[in-house]
């Protein structure tokens, strides 16, 4: 972040230390979309996804092409991101005022 | 040595997050480590030298996607039979080892695909210290909103109307 | 590639050569480790400054609510009670800490240490003077706004892992008001990033001057609106009358923090006080002119030609001078916030989301236009350089 | 002026949108709309009298504007097939825009009087906003096929209006009775212009002024038959239709069944004059086709023929309906024997008394109110001795009056004198035109008898009916009904269309523009439109390139010194006579009517068989009806049944029902062993097997299909070469 801090060597940070952060986090928004039954928790790992792939977008314009393109689109991912919660969080109110319930499983008719 | 200390502070709290929010049973405390991971990714934002991105992460994730998500578990946390006053213990369907099992496989194909793809790429990439530093991205990214991609600007101008208005429509309380 | 604390002691040769003998003395470069010490005690410095603030914050609260109401006030602890504040710290860490039964104990704990987080981060970001400003990030309003939301998070969390009813309104209450008054705070201080065509704190103070008709309050009748707008937001935010319905004692017992004891509650304490001396800071930096001086003092130029001091000495009376410009003007307006609170009575609920979203926000996008068509029309100049020019113009026999 | 959209588009579209408007909210706002239908006309009023005034002050002959733009472009190679709109203004349609906006305007003023009480006040208006926009248009039209859109348009709203009061009877037979036979005119109009696209490939004006010009129609023949006849005659045909003229004349009388304000603008001033306006445009395509001789023909049976029916009709209306056709066959005259001029500003006067004579007999009917029968009175025997009563609509009826019977100082002498005039010009340099100004004599003659003899009835002598007279409320004088009348009895004066007082140069009034209706209308000068060029028609700021030198009158019209002479000598001896016929006229009249000398009765009893023949209309309804439809069209109509029903559907259909039956024996054995059995429920059971397999897939949890994308996904990156 500073001009002067690259006397101090910063040898971990390249490229790979990110990917392998955003496939973490990949991974685990993969697992809790998967695995867990809550619809609220699923939306959780879907902003999980989101951030791993903002992240590789990132990254990805700072070690490879230095310019700001990256940026750009992670900032459109994470305004996407917030539409997405907004609207998925509303569906999901609307669907427990509904039924009763916010188990995945229940979500089984697409008529009220 | 700034970088290195914020990049292990960030990392560690990206996956410990991460993790959480995969193994916690309680929904509150995932929503809440979800918290600690986009902090953590903001903070890897600030070590690439995002500045602008880093603080958008903190103001869109942390003042409003993590509340609302609070505010829905919350909303939707009491089942009447199947949880205590508030919904905070038994919060239902929050996986099981079926789920995690199938999960698992699912991973670990996925994984593996990734990694087959990523094996080329990490190997031979400069260091962050090689690299110019980034000095203010904030005034460059101004002027690229408004002109290389002005168009996609406003459409995700539009996209958020959209998203304010449907869902205020969708969770509005209704009679019957 | 912000200036920082570390840049303005580097510019002092003492500071340069004690760097470079400490260099030979171990025989390394340890410039990363003389930056890495630098920050540490100016955050210490300034975090042990505003804690001191903040509990004196108390007392101020203490003994203008008294002066309010003709009483007395805290006056046994030291002069005129001004130690009563160590008082009740001393008590609070002696408190027994207690946990309610079915609490969520993670969580419970989490929170008060969000708040004091989230309000401690902003610190890194006030100009308290143009050198003693820990980062100034080139994102300062941005940073601010979104690392501040911790507390709502804060509020929210703690009100609902007690497990109380208290507590779980109080929460909500919180919650919800400080989202939704994040929009005309932060819309007004879009104005001010038009006006000085830069998002951090710098940008604000520099293009401003030291005299009230350089501030930005009175730099068009859109700005001196937004003013009382982002003021309004500012109580709002911070939970202070008349919009303290998260902890209306007469409601909710006290809200979010009901169940909370000892220095837990200490903290929730502290961060709100602080935070209201940040906000005021905020206040102040973007329409009250910040740390400057009048006459083109706080840069020290005149006490070094006029007076003949070394130029180090010059500087750093100059930092003083901001200083205490900054602090004189934010502690003012700290004055107003108490005593606001203790003159109007707390508000509704549905009124206080009523000012929120049909008030406020509709005004603050006025005043968002109203600016940007001011900047427009008149070349970003303010009212007074309008009518200096108007003067101008009607001296010379008219014409432009 | 330079002339863009914004100066002549509101000319139409002011009371288009008007009607637009008032379609819809006629119902709850009817002043609204009535105050909106008024407004409209008066702008119209407003922008056509600055285009009018423009062309009085250029003063040019040959002045013109015109701007197109394409409508649509079909064409394909080297087959054009191009259709421009736009419009074309000369001296003669802005005369013609100032007369109808104007006179629309004051019938307009005047409805708002006579329509008061009415109870469909407000859709009169929205008919005659649509009719007065549509007349507009067709003025302005640069081509004939925009012409015959707003020829039909009209159509539609004289249709309407005549069927005004629907619940008259009558009312809905006699629209459509000029309706259809309208149409059979206007059947021949499309021949007309499908032959001139034949010939010119466009049918634009000015197209067809060149093309005369440029001799497209030399040699051109069909059947043996000039097409330029052809076109002639159809168009003719349309005029003879819409005009009223002497073989479709029958419509127009039983067009009186509709509102007295719209007789006013439809059927006496703008519409039937609209077909004159037509032959007029299309004169030099008529002299090419040779058929002068016929339309003088035509339009003198029809002055003559009309006129003698007008004699006997009681009905106050009817007289001024045969009048109307009468009148229009004059102008028709006109057209014939080559009197362009006199033709255009018969038209002119004529549109301005007839329209002041339909309001003051509509003032008239309106005021007499029958309380047996709650219905007006529109018979002149049950009137008389009204000028008491109503001495302003007396004076403005006398006025017209005069004008129409051909009067010296009035503008009916100044035109119908020029036309007669013109006819026996005519007949000196060809003997078989003696027949139609003979007849034209004598129809006026009979215009001045029959005018003055309604006059007499209606407002002299003694009140025949008691009753009705006394009830009659004496005149009292309303802005809305008496400042048109004013205005327009004002208008007949000779003076404002001749610049002198008597029509023949005696005494002239306006030194400078004197003459400028015989100066500014002229037969088009076709030579000029050869190398014609069109302007573009939209925002242009651009002045007209052609700059136009202003015209003196010529007293000698053009010919030598000799000829003028000649001219001018028979034009004196025709005004002569017609001042002598005019005053004969109006003796025998007062002698009949006034001081009852003599009695009509005798007339009557003498020639019972003529009289009968008058009062049937020479049978010509009779031998509509009975003879063409009953014994021509019905039976045809019947053959034609015959074919469809006993030979088409009997044979044809029903024997093509036996084949197919004896077809369907044979396909349901196909359809119920292979289709049904073998396809159809083979594909059900094929579809039941693999939905077996795929219901699996399509389980409705929705993290199944997270899962299977994920795979999808992972499988797709795996083939991936990288």
């Amino acid at each position: 972040m500073q001009d002067h801090v690259e006397d101090n060597g910063a040898n971990m940070i390249s490229l790979p230390s990110y990917l392998f952060l955003s496939f973490i986090m990949f991974i685990a928004g993969l697992v809790v979309m998967v695995a867990r039954k809550n619809i609220i928790a699923i939306l959780l790992g879907v902003e999980l996804i989101l951030n791993s792939a903002a992240l590789n977008f990132a990254a990805y314009t700072r070690f490879i092409n230095q310019n700001l393109e990256g940026n750009i689109m992670s900032l459109f991912i994470i305004v996407i991101a917030a539409a997405e919660a907004a609207v998925g969080l509303a569906i999901v109110i609307r669907f427990f005022q509904l039924k009763e319930s916010v188990h995945i499983d229940d979500a089984t008719q697409l008529q009220a | 040595m700034f970088q290195d200390i914020l990049f292990i502070c960030s990392a560690i709290l990206v996956i410990a997050g991460t993790l959480g929010v995969v193994f916690s049973k309680n929904l509150m405390r995932a929503c809440t480590l979800l918290l600690g991971t986009l902090f953590g990714v903001a903070g890897l934002y600030a070590v690439l030298g995002a500045d602008f991105l880093a603080a958008s992460q903190l103001v869109i994730y942390a003042g409003g996607v993590i509340i609302l998500m609070l505010f829905a578990v919350m909303l939707t946390g009491g089942s009447a039979d199947k949880a205590n006053k508030f919904g905070i213990e038994k919060i239902m369907g929050m996986g099981s080892v079926k789920t995690y099992v199938i999960a698992g496989l699912t991973v670990l194909v996925f994984s593996l695909t990734i990694m087959k793809l990523l094996a080329s790429f990490l190997k031979g990439y400069q260091k962050l210290d090689e690299l110019p530093a980034f000095t203010s991205t904030v005034d460059k990214i101004g002027t690229m909103l408004v002109t290389d991609h002005v168009l996609a600007f406003e459409i995700s101008s539009i996209l958020l109307l959209g998203a304010l208005v449907g869902a205020a429509v969708i969770a509005r309380p209704r009679r019957g | 590639m912000s200036p920082t604390l570390y840049d303005y002691v580097n510019q002092f040769e003492a500071h340069q050569k004690a760097v470079a003998m400490l260099n030979e003395f171990f025989g390394t470069d340890v410039t990363g480790y003389v930056t890495f010490l630098v920050f540490l005690v100016g955050a210490l410095i300034v975090v042990g400054v505003m804690a001191t603030i903040g509990g004196l914050g108390t007392y101020a609260e203490r003994k203008i609510s008294a002066d309010i109401q003709m009483r007395q006030g805290p006056n046994r602890v030291g002069p005129f009670g001004i130690l009563q504040f160590l008082a009740d710290g001393v008590k609070m860490i002696l408190k027994e800490d207690i946990y309610p039964a079915q609490a969520d104990r993670l969580l419970f704990n989490l929170a008060p240490m969000l708040a004091i987080v989230g309000v401690l981060a902003t610190l890194a970001v006030v100009p308290f003077s143009s050198g003693l400003t820990l980062a100034n990030l080139n994102v300062g309003v941005f940073f601010l706004v979104g690392i501040s939301s911790l507390v709502g998070v804060a509020v929210f969390l703690g009100g609902y892992s007690a497990n109380s009813k208290w507590s779980m309104l109080g929460g909500m209450r919180g919650a919800s008001q400080i989202i939704s008054y994040e929009v005309p705070i932060t819309i007004t201080t879009l104005t001010i990033v038009l006006l000085s065509g830069g998002l951090s704190f710098g940008a604000f103070v520099e293009t401003q001057g030291g005299l009230p008709h350089q501030w930005y309050i009175f730099h068009n009748p859109f700005t001196f609106i937004g003013f009382f707008v982002f003021f309004i937001g500012m109580l709002a935010e911070t939970n202070r009358a008349p919009f303290d319905l998260p902890e209306a004692e007469s409601e909710l017992v006290s809200g979010y923090h009901t169940e909370y004891t000892g220095m837990r509650f200490g903290l929730f304490a502290l961060a709100e006080y602080i935070e209201i001396f940040v906000l005021c800071g905020v206040a102040v930096a973007a329409f009250l002119g910040g740390y400057k001086v009048p006459f083109d003092l706080g840069s020290g130029v005149i006490f070094v030609e006029k007076l003949g001091l070394p130029a180090i000495i010059g500087k750093n009376i100059g930092q003083v001078l901001q200083l205490g410009s900054f602090v004189t003007k934010t502690l003012a307006l700290y004055y107003v916030v108490i005593w606001v609170r203790w003159t109007y009575p707390r508000i509704r609920v549905d009124q206080v989301m009523t000012i929120c979203w049909k008030y406020l926000t509709p005004l603050a996008l006025f005043n968002l236009v109203g600016v940007t068509v001011w900047m427009y029309l008149t070349h970003n100049q303010s009212i007074w350089e309008l009518f200096s020019h108007l003067f101008a113009a009607a001296g010379s026999g008219g014409g432009h | 002026m330079d002339y863009t959209i914004s100066t002549v588009a509101p000319i139409v579209l002011l009371p288009f949108f008007a009607f637009a408007i008032n379609a819809f909210i006629v119902k709850k706002f009817t002043k609204v709309a009535v105050f909106l239908s008024c407004a409209a006309i008066l702008g119209s009023f407003f922008f056509a009298s600055r285009i009018f005034f423009d062309f009085l002050n250029v003063f040019a002959t040959d002045y013109y504007i015109h701007k197109t733009f394409t409508w649509f472009d079909l064409s394909y190679g080297e087959f054009p097939f191009k259709l421009d709109m736009g419009i074309y203004i000369d001296n003669m349609t802005a005369t013609m825009l100032f007369m109808v906006t104007g006179v629309a305007s004051l019938i307009h003023i005047f409805s708002t009087y006579y329509m008061k009480e009415d109870a469909r006040y407000g859709r009169f208006f929205v008919y005659v906003s649509l009719f007065t926009s549509a007349m507009l248009a067709l003025v302005l039209s640069e081509n004939l096929i925009s012409v015959f859109i707003f020829w039909e348009l009209m159509g539609f709203c004289s249709y309407s209006l005549i069927g005004f009061y629907y619940e008259k009877e009558g009312a809905g037979n006699a629209s459509m009775k000029a309706f259809m036979t309208t149409r059979v005119g206007d059947v021949f109009f499309l021949f007309g212009i499908l032959a001139i696209w034949s010939v010119v490939g466009s049918v634009s004006f000015v197209d067809i002024y060149a093309a005369l010009a440029n001799g497209a129609f030399d040699g051109q023949y069909a059947l043996g038959i000039s097409l330029a006849t052809v076109a002639g005659l159809g168009i003719f045909m349309g005029t003879i239709g819409k005009s009223a003229q002497f073989p479709l004349q029958v419509w127009l009388p039983d067009a009186m069944f509709g509102p007295t304000p719209c007789s006013a603008l439809i059927h006496a001033a703008t519409m039937v004059a609209a077909g004159v306006y037509l032959s007029l445009r299309c004169y030099p395509l008529m002299e090419a086709g040779g058929l002068t001789y016929f339309i003088a023909c035509i339009g003198g049976i029809t002055a003559f023929g009309a006129a003698t029916i007008a004699l006997v009709q009681t009905d106050i209306k009817a007289v001024l309906a045969y009048s109307t056709i009468s009148q229009l066959g004059y102008m028709v005259l006109g057209v014939g024997v080559g009197s362009y001029n006199a033709a255009f500003m018969h038209l002119i006067t004529h549109a301005v008394f007839k329209a002041c004579l339909f309001l003051s007999a509509g003032s008239v009917i309106h005021s007499l109110h029958d309380h047996h029968t709650h219905a007006h009175v529109q018979e002149m025997p049950r009137m008389g001795g009204l000028r008491k009563k109503m001495p302003f609509t007396f004076l403005a009826m006398l006025f017209c009056t005069l004008a129409i019977a051909g009067i010296p100082f009035f503008s009916g002498f100044v035109s119908k004198d020029r036309i007669l005039g013109d006819a026996l010009v005519a007949a000196t340099h060809d003997a078989k035109y003696w027949i139609p100004s003979v007849l034209g004599f004598a129809g006026a003659f009979l215009t001045a008898f029959y005018m003055f003899r309604m006059m007499f009835l209606t407002f002299f002598g003694e009140p025949r009916d008691k009753d009705l007279y006394e009830h009659t409320h004496k005149e009292k004088l309303s802005w809305n009904r008496n400042v048109p009348l004013l205005i327009l009895s004002v208008f007949t004066l000779g003076v404002f269309f001749s610049g002198s007082l008597t029509g023949q140069g005696l005494i002239k009034v306006a030194d400078k523009k004197y003459e400028w209706f015989q100066t500014l209308i002229e037969k088009p000068h076709i030579e000029n439109f050869t190398n014609r060029s069109k302007q573009a028609f939209g925002f242009t700021t651009e002045k007209s390139t052609e700059t136009f030198e202003a015209s003196h009158y010529d007293a000698n019209h053009g010919l030598s010194e000799e000829e003028a002479h000649h001219v001018h000598h028979i034009h004196h001896i025709g005004a002569l006579v017609s001042i002598v016929i005019a005053f004969s006229g109006v003796f025998i009249a007062a002698m009949m009517y006034f001081w009852r000398s003599w009695n009509p009765g005798f007339w009557v009893s003498t020639f019972s068989r003529w009289y009968r023949a008058l009062q049937n209309k020479y049978y010509m309804d009779d031998l509509y009806i009975k003879g063409i439809i009953q014994k021509g069209l019905i039976p045809f109509n019947n053959l034609l049944a015959f074919i469809d029903m006993g030979l088409y559907d009997r044979y044809a259909i029903d024997g093509w029902e036996k084949v197919n039956r004896a077809l369907f024996t044979v396909a349901k054995w196909v359809d119920n062993l292979i289709v049904d059995t073998a396809m159809v429920d083979g594909t059900g059971a094929s579809v039941r097997f693999f939905n077996v397999i795929l219901r699996t897939l399509q389980s409705g949890k929705i993290q199944f299909y997270f899962i299977m994308i994920f795979l999808v996904l992972a499988g797709y990156i795996w083939t991936l070469n990288i």
